[in-house]
C-alpha cells in the first residue's frame, strides 16, 4: 500500500474575525483545499502542480499538522503508514515530524532564525529525535552540512543565517530536512526564492538525497519544468481540488483537463513551431465558482457548458488507466484544434 | 488586536469605576497602623525642611520649630501665649532711654556639649554676631540680627543697615549688659527671637573656623549648621541627627536640662510638603502630630477623633495696593470701594480654620496697640459701586496678582481665596486681571517691587510688639505700597522712639487708627494656623506665635 | 565593541557642552534669585539687590558664563537655593532612594509585563489577554499621580496595609551603608529595617511601574505575535522539536529584543515619573526634592538635574546598544 | 460539441450559460486595487477599537464644541457659595439643580465639566501641533539632508538626532518648567510646554519613515530616471511617511491631555483657575479627595476616557496602515 494516501483532504479558514471569539461575527469562511487526493509510494517523487493560491502549500501544512488550530478545519484522512496525520495527537505527530516526515521551506532565509548559530539549528533536531548530544551531534552537524554541500561545515556551523549565501541556506535547511533520514520529505517551493543556477544544483541535491535514503519526496511547485525534470507522478490542483493526475510522461503527452492543457500551452516550448504563438489561460485564480456548484475553472474555460455548471464533476479516466480527470468534457484529441482554434478566432 | 480593546474599553471602565468607588466610600480608618515602635518616640511633621541647624543663619518658621527645642533665647514667650517672660535670663531691665539693657541669667544652666552657661557665654554668642563677616553679613543668612541690631562692627556692603548693637559686657558670672547706640521697638521682643539664641562657646568657637560662602548661583551654608554634633543649645532636647534623605531631624531628651525634663524620650521632625500628606501620614498613625493642617481637613480630623486644638490668631492676612502701578487706587474711593467691595466675612466663614476672624486693622487684636475705634469698610457691593461712580471710575480695571504653590498660615488655600475676592470685586463692576506667580522668587520680588496693583499677603508677628506688624509696611515710603504720606509715617515714627510699653500702646492704636482712615489696602483676616495631634497625645500648650514647647509633649 | 563604546562616550562631551550652553542661557533670562526664596515676605529690593552682588550676578553675561563652564568641568553644579547645600551633595544625598523606587519599578515592570504580554499572545483573544491588553491601554492613559493617589487613599489610607509616605519608618533606627534603604537592612542584618523599606516601596513602585509594565506588556505582546506568525518558527516546529526548545529558542528570544530597546528607553523616563510619584507618597528621593526644587524655582538644582539627566540617558542608550550587539548578531557585523 | 452550425438557439444558451456564471462566480475582491487610505479606511470600519474610539472622541469633541451652550449655569459662578464649606470639609453633591454637585467655590460642578471639554480638547490639539509642525520641520530636514545630503548631510542628520535624543530624555515637565521660567505662566506656556515634548518624537518618527521610504524601491526609481532631488523629497518621499506621522498625532493627542493634567498637578498649569479645564479641575479637587472624592474622579474619568478614545483610535489606525497586519 501506498506511503502516503490523502484522500478528501479539506481545509477551511475561518473568515475575518472568525475563530477571535464571539467579538465580531464570523464572514464567509474560505475553503483553501476543497477534498484533495492522492497518493505518494515508498522512494516515490509526486508533483503538486497549479498556480499560487491553488491550495499547494496549505495541502502541505496540513499534512505536515503545521496549521494553526484555531480557526482551520481540516476535514479528509491523510494515511501516512497507516495512520492517520489529520486525527493523530499533538504529541505523536510531533514525534513523526523531522524524524519520518520532513519538510522544505520556499524562503531560506526567513525559515532560519537569525539569532541562532547555524549549528544550534542543525544540531537541535538531532539531539530531538537521534538523542545526540554535545560533540557527537556537532560532528554529525558538519558531516550533515557537508553532505548537502556547504564548504568548510564546522566554520559554517558557527555562523548565523546572514552570513550564508541564498543557496547556502536552502541547502542547510535541507540538511536539517533529511538529518533523520525522513521516509517522506515535502518540499514546497524549494528553488522559487533562489537564482537559476542555483535551483538546479538544489534540485539536483534533493535528487540525489532521496535516491540515497530511498526517501519519498513530495514536490509542491508552480514550475512545470521542476516537475518534468524530477516528478514520477504529477497532480493538477486547481482551486483547492486535483483536476488531473497522471504519470509525468503522459501529462506531457496529453494534457487533458482544459486547465492542464492551459498550463502547458501557456509556457513556451524551443520544440513548438516558430509564430506559434503561447496562449495564456484568460483570467485569474480569483474567478471562481464553488466546486459544490460546478467546475471552478468554468468561468476561465474555452469549453465549459451547461454541463460544467451542474455540481462537482466526478473523476474519470477519459484517456488511460491511472490517468484521472476531473471535467466534463475534457480536450480529447478531436477536439484540441477545435479548442485551440475557437481561441484563436 | 481588533476586538479586544473594544472589550478592553468596557473592562477598563468598570475597572476604574470599582477603584474609584472604593477608594471613595470607604472611609473606615484604622487607627493600629501605628509604626513608631515602642511610644517614646514622638513624631511631627512639618510642611518644610529646616534652612539650618543654627536659628542665627535662618528667618523660617520650619527651621526655629526644629531648633527652639534646643536653644533658648535670654527672653521666650509665655507658654502659649504672646507675653514675654523669663528664659535664660530670670529678669530684664532697661534704662530710661531703652539703650541699656541689664539680663540677670539662670544659674545652673548647662549647655548640651557640657559648657557652663553664663554671662560670658550670652556676650560670645552676641560678639560672634556682630563680628560676622563676608557671606554673613547678607541678610538672606543674617536677617533677625539685622533687623534687631541692625549692621556689624564692619559693614562689608554700604546697602547694610548701620551697626545699633554697641557692646555686651559680662558684670558678673550672671549678668550680662547689652547697650544699643539708639533705643528700637524691637526691643525687647527683639530679645526673645530664637535666631539670637544662646549657643554654647565651644560650639561658638567651632562656627567662627567655617564660613559661609557665596559661589555661583547661591549661598552655602557652613557645614556645622547642616551636620548634627557642633551646634550645642541649653533646650531641653538635644539636636542628634539630620537625615536629609529620610527628611527628619531626630532630637533626644537632654537631661541636664535646668527646667522641667521633656517628657517623652526622642522627638522626631519628619517634613511632608504636602497638607494631605501630612493628613494621611497623621491618619495612617505614621506620625503624632502636624502643622499647618489645611482647614478642610479640620472637621475630618476631628470627627475622626484627632485633637485640632485652635491657636490665638497672631497674624494678618491682607490685599496690598501699589498706588503708582495703578494710578487709580491713589484715589481713597476706590481704595474704600474695594475695601467695600470684599466679603471677608464669607471668606473667613469658608475658607479660614475656626477661630479665624475678619481683620479691621494690619494687626490682631491679640497685639498690644489693636484698636476698636479705627474706621470700618462693611461689605457693601452698592456703596462699592456708587464710590467707584462718584470717583468716575466705573470702568475700573485691575491686575491683581496671587501666589500659586504655597500657603502661608495667613492664607490657607491662597487661590482658593483669590478666587472669591475675584467674584467679589467683579460684583461691584471692577475688571480683574488675575496675574498668578510662583511664591518665590517670582512673586515675592514682583510685590515687593510694587509689581502688583493688588496682590494678596501676610505676616505672621515674630513677637508681640504692633511695630513688629504695622512698622514693616508704613514707617516709610515703601515701593510695596507705594505711597507717601506725612501723617501715617509720623504716626509712627513717635510710636518707635517712645520707651514706655504703655504710652507705646496708646501710640500704636492711634497710628492703626490713622492708618485704616488712610487706607492703603485692605486688611482681610486673621487665621489661627491650625495643628493637629494625634488623639493618645498630651499636646504642648498652643502657641499664637506657633512657638510650642515640645518638652510639654507626653503620650497618654 | 570597545570602539563603539569610546565613541559613543565622545560623542557624549559635544552634547553635553551644547545641553549647558543652552541652560546657561536660559537660566540667565530668570526673572528673581535666591534671596527672595530664602527670605519670603521679609524680602525687600534693596536685600535682593544686596545679595544678587554678594552671589556675582551683576556681573557681564560672559563673566558668569565663564563660571558656570569652569563649574560643570569640575562637576560643581552649585548651590541649592534652596538648601544652601552643593546640589551634587543633594543629589548623592537623595539618589538611593530614587534608583532604588525606579528599580523597584522597572523590576515590576519587566517580571510582570514580559509573562503577561508573552501568555496573552499566546493565548490571544482569552480572558488573560482582554485583561493585559485593556490594563496597559489603562496604565497608559491614567494620569500617574492620579494613579498614586488612588492607591495611595485605597491601601494607605483606607486599608492602612502599606505606609502612606517616607521611604522608613521613624521606629525603625537603621545604619546607614550604601544608602540604599533595603540593601543596608540586608548587609547589617537589619532584616526589620529591609522588610520596613520594601514596604514602603510597593505603592510607590507600583504607580511608577504603571506605565513601563504598560509599554511593555504591550511590546511584548506584539512582538510575540509577530515572531510566531514567522517562518523559521514554523521550521523549528516541522523538525518536530519539544514545545519548551520552540518557545524559550525560537520565540521567547527573538521577540525579547525589542522589549530590551524599550526597557532601555523607559528606564530614562522613569526619572519624570518619579518626580510625580516621590512627590504624592513624600518619598525622600531626587524625585520629589526636584518636585520642590521646581515650588521654588530652585534653578541650579533644575539645571544640574537635566544635565544628570542628559547623561544618565545618554549611558543608558550606550547599555542598551552594547546589551543589543551582544544578543543580535546581525548588529555585530555593521 | 460547441461548434454548432444553428446560431439563435446556441445564442439564447450562450446567454444563459452566462447568467448562470456570472450568478455562480465569487469574485474575492483584491486589495491591490484600492489606495492604502481608502483601503486602511475600509478596515477601520470593520475595526470595534477604532468604531468606540471614534465614538467617544465624537462624543468628546460634539461637548467641546456645544459644551458652553448646554451647561446649565455659568461655570465661573459661585452662585451656591454660601453652602460650600471647603474648611470644614462640608460640599455639596449632586442633587435636582446641579447634577454632579458643587465644587469647592460653590460653582456648578456639572457645567464646569461640560465648558472645561472645550478647554481640555484646546490644548490637547494646540499643543500636538505645536508637536506636530515642530517636529515635522525638524524631521523632515533631518531625513532629507540623510537621504540626500551625503556625508555633510548625514553630518547634520547626526547632530539633530542627537538634541533630539536628549529632548526625548529630559521629564517633559522639567521643559515645562524650563519654558514656564521663560515664558511665565499662562495656558499658552502650558501648550507649548506640552507641546515641545511631542517635538522629539515627531522629528524621529518622520526622519525614520523618510529613511525607510529614502532606500525604498520606488524612489531608486525616481532617482534613477533623474528627477531632482527635491521633487523626490517633495513628491514621493514626504506623502508616503505621513502615514505614521498621522498616527502618532492622534496618540499624542491622549498623552498631551495626561501630560498636561500631570503640570496643573504640579501647579504649572492653566494660571486662571476660573476658568475650568480638567486638568486644573483634578489638581484643584484631589485636596478634597476624602471629603468630596467625586469631585476628583468627574474630571479624572473625563481624562481618561477621552485619553483613552484617542488611544484606542491611535492604535487601530496603527494596525489599519500598516502594511504588514495587512489582509
Amino acid at each position: 500500500m501506498a506511503l502516503l494516501s490523502v484522500d478528501e483532504l479539506s481545509v477551511t479558514f475561518a473568515g475575518q474575525g472568525g475563530g477571535r471569539g464571539a467579538g465580531s461575527g464570523a464572514r464567509r469562511d474560505t475553503k483553501a483545499v476543497d477534498g484533495v487526493s492522492f497518493e505518494v509510494e515508498e522512494g516515490q517523487v509526486v508533483g503538486l502542480v497549479g498556480e499560487s493560491g491553488c491550495g499547494k502549500s496549505v495541502t502541505a501544512l496540513a499534512l505536515m499538522g503545521l496549521l494553526p488550530r484555531k480557526g482551520v478545519s481540516v476535514g479528509g484522512r491523510a494515511e501516512f503508514d497507516g495512520a492517520d496525520l489529520l486525527s493523530m495527537g499533538e504529541k505523536k505527530i510531533r514525534d513523526l515530524r523531522g524524524s519520518q516526515l520532513a519538510m522544505i521551506f520556499q524562503d531560506p532565509l526567513s525559515s532560519l532564525n537569525p539569532v541562532v548559530p547555524i549549528g544550534i539549528q542543525v544540531t537541535e533536531i538531532l539531539t530531538r529525535h537521534r538523542g545526540l548530544k554535545g560533540e557527537p551531534a556537532r560532528k554529525e552537524a558538519a558531516s550533515l552540512l557537508d553532505r548537502v554541500g556547504i564548504p568548510d561545515p564546522d566554520r559554517r556551523l558557527k555562523e548565523y543565517p546572514h552570513q550564508l549565501s541564498g543557496g547556502m541556506r536552502q541547502r542547510a535547511l535541507i540538511a536539517m530536512a533529511v538529518a533523520c533520514a525522513p521516509r517522506l520529505l515535502i518540499a514546497d517551493e524549494p528553488t522559487t526564492a533562489l537564482d537559476v543556477t542555483i535551483q538546479a544544483q538544489i534540485l539536483e541535491l534533493l535528487k540525489e538525497l532521496v535516491d540515497q535514503q530511498g526517501t519519498a519526496l513530495l514536490m509542491i511547485t508552480h514550475d512545470l519544468g521542476v516537475v518534468a525534470g524530477l516528478c514520477d507522478q504529477v497532480n493538477v490542483l486547481y482551486a483547492g481540488r486535483a483536476v488531473e493526475t497522471a504519470g509525468r510522461r503522459e501529462l506531457f503527452a496529453h494534457p487533458t483537463h482544459p486547465y492542464a492543457h492551459g498550463l502547458l500551452g501557456s509556457i513556451p516550448r524551443l520544440d513548438a513551431p516558430r509564430g506559434d504563438p503561447l496562449r495564456p489561460i484568460r483570467g485569474s485564480i480569483n474567478d471562481k465558482i464553488a466546486w459544490a456548484d460546478g467546475c471552478a475553472f468554468a468561468p476561465r474555460c474555452d469549453f465549459y457548458t451547461m454541463e460544467c455548471l451542474t455540481g462537482t464533476p466526478e473523476l474519470t479516466e477519459p484517456r488511460a488507466r491511472g490517468h484521472q480527470v476531473r471535467c466534463v468534457n475534457p480536450v480529447l484529441p478531436a477536439e484540441t484544434s477545435a479548442g485551440t482554434a475557437e481561441v484563436s478566432s | 488586536m481588533r476586538i479586544f480593546k473594544s472589550r478592553a474599553a468596557g473592562a477598563i471602565v468598570t475597572a476604574l469605576a470599582v477603584a474609584l468607588i472604593a477608594t471613595g466610600c470607604s472611609s473606615e480608618r484604622d487607627q493600629e497602623g501605628d509604626s513608631g515602635g515602642a511610644k517614646d518616640t514622638f513624631v511631627f511633621g512639618g510642611p518644610g525642611d529646616p534652612g539650618s541647624l543654627d536659628p542665627a543663619l535662618a528667618s523660617d518658621g520650619e527651621t526655629f520649630r526644629v531648633t527652639r527645642q534646643a536653644f533658648e533665647a535670654l527672653l521666650k514667650h509665655e507658654s502659649g501665649g504672646s507675653e514675654l517672660a523669663p528664659a535664660l535670663a530670670e529678669k530684664w531691665s532697661s534704662n530710661e532711654a531703652g539703650t541699656v539693657w541689664t539680663f540677670n541669667l539662670r544659674k545652673d544652666v548647662t549647655f548640651h556639649d557640657g559648657e557652663k552657661f553664663n554671662a560670658a557665654a550670652v556676650c560670645a554668642n552676641y560678639d560672634h554676631w556682630f563680628n560676622w563677616k563676608g557671606t554673613y553679613q547678607s541678610s538672606a543668612v543674617s536677617y533677625y540680627w539685622q533687623t534687631v541690631m541692625g549692621g556689624f562692627a564692619a559693614n562689608e556692603d554700604p546697602e547694610t543697615p548701620k551697626a545699633n548693637y554697641k557692646s555686651c559686657t559680662a558684670k558678673d558670672d550672671s549678668t550680662a549688659v547689652i547697650e544699643v547706640n539708639e533705643p528700637s521697638a524691637n526691643l525687647p521682643g527683639g530679645f526673645s527671637l530664637q535666631a539670637l539664641a544662646i549657643h554654647s562657646p565651644k560650639a561658638l568657637a567651632e562656627y567662627a573656623k567655617q564660613d559661609a560662602t557665596a559661589k555661583g548661583d547661591a549661598i552655602t551654608y557652613p557645614e556645622y549648621s547642616q551636620v548634627a554634633g557642633t551646634v550645642a543649645g541649653t533646650g531641653p532636647y538635644k539636636i542628634t541627627e539630620w537625615n536629609k534623605s529620610n527628611k527628619e531631624v531626630s532630637l533626644d531628651r537632654y537631661d541636664g536640662y535646668w527646667g522641667s525634663k521633656a517628657k517623652i524620650k526622642k522627638l522626631v521632625f519628619r517634613t511632608i510638603d504636602t497638607e494631605d500628606g501630612r493628613r494621611q501620614a497623621l491618619q495612617a498613625g505614621d506620625i503624632d502630630g502636624y502643622d499647618l493642617v489645611a482647614p478642610a481637613d479640620v472637621k475630618t480630623l476631628e470627627s475622626d477623633g484627632f485633637q485640632v486644638p485652635t491657636r490665638d490668631v497672631f497674624n494678618i492676612f491682607y490685599v496690598g495696593m501699589s498706588q503708582e502701578k495703578n494710578k487709580a487706587l491713589q484715589k481713597p474711593e476706590v481704595r474704600q470701594a474695594i475695601a467695600h467691595a470684599i466679603d471677608r466675612e464669607n471668606l473667613v466663614k469658608t475658607q479660614l480654620p475656626e477661630g479665624g476672624v475678619a481683620a479691621t486693622q494690619f494687626m490682631p487684636d491679640t497685639v498690644a496697640g489693636y484698636s476698636d475705634a479705627v474706621k470700618k469698610y462693611p461689605f457693601d457691593t452698592a456703596k462699592a459701586k456708587q464710590l467707584l461712580a462718584g470717583a468716575d471710575e466705573s470702568a475700573l480695571k485691575v491686575e491683581f496678582c496671587y501666589p500659586t504653590e504655597v500657603t502661608r498660615p495667613y492664607m490657607p488655600a491662597p487661590q482658593d481665596m483669590f478666587e472669591l475676592m475675584k467674584a467679589d470685586l467683579e460684583k461691584a463692576g471692577i475688571t480683574v486681571t488675575p496675574k498668578p506667580m510662583k511664591w518665590a522668587p517670582d512673586y515675592i520680588d514682583a510685590t515687593e517691587a510694587g509689581g502688583c496693583e493688588l496682590h494678596m499677603l501676610g505676616w505672621t508677628g515674630d513677637f508681640n510688639d504692633g511695630y513688629n506688624f504695622i512698622g514693616t509696611w508704613f514707617a516709610e515710603y515703601d515701593k510695596q505700597w507705594g505711597f507717601k504720606d506725612k501723617g501715617v509715617f509720623d504716626a509712627l515714627k513717635v510710636a518707635s522712639i517712645e520707651t514706655d510699653p504703655a504710652k507705646r500702646t496708646d501710640l500704636y492704636k492711634k497710628a492703626n487708627e490713622t492708618i485704616m482712615a488712610y487706607l492703603p489696602g485692605v486688611p482681610i483676616s486673621s487665621s489661627p494656623p491650625a495643628i493637629a495631634f494625634a488623639d493618645d497625645v498630651n499636646p504642648p500648650k498652643v502657641s499664637p506665635l506657633t512657638q510650642e514647647n515640645f518638652a510639654e509633649t507626653s503620650f497618654k | 565593541m570597545l570602539r563603539l563604546v569610546a565613541r559613543r562616550l565622545l560623542q557624549l562631551i559635544p552634547t553635553l557642552l551644547g545641553l549647558s550652553v543652552l541652560l546657561f542661557l536660559w537660566l540667565n533670562r530668570l526673572p528673581g534669585g535666591p534671596a527672595s526664596a530664602i527670605l519670603g515676605e521679609r524680602a525687600t529690593e534693596a536685600e535682593v539687590a544686596r545679595i544678587n552682588r554678594l552671589l556675582g550676578l551683576d556681573e557681564p553675561v560672559w563673566v558668569q558664563y565663564g563660571r558656570f563652564i569652569k563649574r560643570i568641568f569640575q562637576l560643581d553644579l552649585g548651590t541649592s537655593t534652596q538648601t544652601g547645600r552643593p546640589v551634587w551633595e543633594e543629589f548623592t544625598l537623595r539618589f538611593p532612594a530614587t534608583v532604588e523606587l525606579s528599580v523597584a519599578a522597572m523590576a515590576i515592570a519587566i517580571v510582570v509585563g514580559i509573562p503577561l504580554g508573552y501568555f496573552a499572545a499566546r493565548r490571544r483573544g482569552s480572558w488573560l489577554d482582554v485583561t493585559a491588553v485593556s490594563g496597559s491601554l489603562l496604565g497608559i492613559c491614567i494620569p500617574v499621580f492620579f494613579l498614586a493617589l488612588l492607591l495611595k487613599g485605597l491601601f494607605a489610607v483606607n486599608l492602612g496595609i502599606f505606609p502612606s509616605y517616607g521611604r522608613l519608618s521613624t521606629g525603625i533606627d537603621a545604619t546607614k551603608v550604601t544608602g540604599f534603604a533595603v540593601l543596608d537592612g540586608l548587609l547589617t542584618g537589619e532584616f526589620d529595617a529591609s522588610w520596613d523599606a520594601v514596604m514602603h516601596l510597593v505603592l510607590p513602585a507600583v504607580a511608577l511601574a504603571s506605565i513601563p509594565l504598560a509599554v511593555i506588556v504591550r511590546m511584548t505582546r506584539a512582538s510575540v505575535l509577530e515572531v510566531l506568525g514567522e517562518d523559521y518558527v514554523r521550521t523549528a516546529e516541522s523538525k518536530g522539536l519539544d514545545k519548551r526548545v520552540v518557545r524559550a529558542r525560537h520565540v521567547l528570544r527573538n521577540a525579547l529584543l525589542p522589549v530590551i530597546t524599550a526597557v532601555g528607553l523607559l528606564t530614562g523616563s522613569l526619572l519624570s515619573g518619579a518626580v510625580l510619584t516621590e512627590s504624592v507618597f513624600t518619598f525622600g528621593g531626587i524625585g520629589s526634592f526636584i518636585r520642590t526644587s521646581i515650588d521654588a524655582r530652585d534653578y541650579p538644582v533644575l539645571v544640574g538635574f537635566i544635565l544628570f539627566i542628559a547623561l544618565v540617558y545618554v549611558l543608558i542608550n550606550l547599555l542598551v546598544d552594547v546589551a543589543y550587539s551582544l544578543i543580535d548578531p546581525r548588529v555585530r557585523v555593521h | 460539441m460547441n461548434a454548432t452550425p444553428d446560431s439563435s438557439p446556441k445564442l439564447t444558451k450562450r446567454a444563459d450559460k452566462i447568467d448562470r456564471l456570472a450568478q455562480l462566480t465569487e469574485r474575492t475582491e483584491s486589495t491591490s486595487g484600492a489606495g492604502l487610505w481608502r483601503e486602511a479606511f475600509r478596515r477601520l470600519r470593520t475595526n470595534k477599537a477604532a468604531i468606540i474610539g471614534g465614538a467617544v472622541i465624537g462624543l468628546f469633541v460634539l461637548i467641546a464644541v456645544v459644551g458652553p451652550w448646554l451647561a446649565p449655569y455659568s461655570p465661573t459662578a459661585q452662585d451656591w457659595r454660601g453652602e460650600v464649606f471647603p474648611n470644614q470639609g462640608r460640599f455639596v453633591g449632586p442633587r435636582g439643580e446641579n447634577w454632579f454637585g458643587l465644587d469647592h467655590l460653590g460653582r456648578d460642578e456639572f457645567s464646569r465639566m461640560l465648558v472645561g471639554a472645550r478647554q481640555t480638547l484646546l490644548v490637547g490639539v494646540v499643543s500636538m501641533l505645536i508637536g506636530l509642525v515642530a517636529g515635522a520641520v525638524i524631521g523632515a530636514v533631518s531625513g532629507a539632508a540623510a537621504t540626500l545630503g551625503g556625508e555633510p548631510g548625514r553630518r547634520v542628520d547626526t547632530v539633530i538626532m542627537r538634541v533630539t535624543d536628549i529632548m526625548l530624555a529630559l521629564p517633559s515637565l522639567l521643559l515645562a518648567v524650563s519654558v514656564a521660567a521663560v515664558l511665565g505662566q499662562s495656558l499658552t506656556t502650558v501648550m507649548i510646554a506640552v507641546g515641545v515634548v511631542q517635538v522629539p518624537v515627531f522629528a524621529r518618527l518622520l526622519r525614520g519613515s523618510m529613511l525607510a521610504q529614502g532606500s525604498s524601491d520606488y524612489v531608486l526609481a525616481a532617482k534613477a530616471v533623474g528627477i531632482r532631488k527635491r521633487r523626490i523629497v517633495l513628491t514621493q518621499i514626504m506623502p508616503n511617511s505621513l502615514s505614521p506621522v498621522i498616527v502618532q498625532a492622534t496618540l499624542s493627542l491622549a498623552t498631551a491631555i495626561i501630560e498636561a493634567a500631570a503640570l496643573s498637578y504640579l501647579g504649572l498649569g492653566n494660571p486662571d483657575p476660573a476658568i475650568p479645564e480638567w486638568g486644573v479641575m483634578l489638581s484643584q479637587a484631589q485636596r478634597f479627595f476624602d471629603n468630596a472624592p467625586m469631585m476628583s474622579v468627574y474630571p479624572a474619568v473625563g481624562i481618561i476616557v477621552t485619553a483613552l478614545g484617542f488611544t484606542l483610535l491611535g492604535e487601530a489606525m496603527r494596525e489599519a496602515l500598516d502594511p504588514k497586519l495587512r489582509g
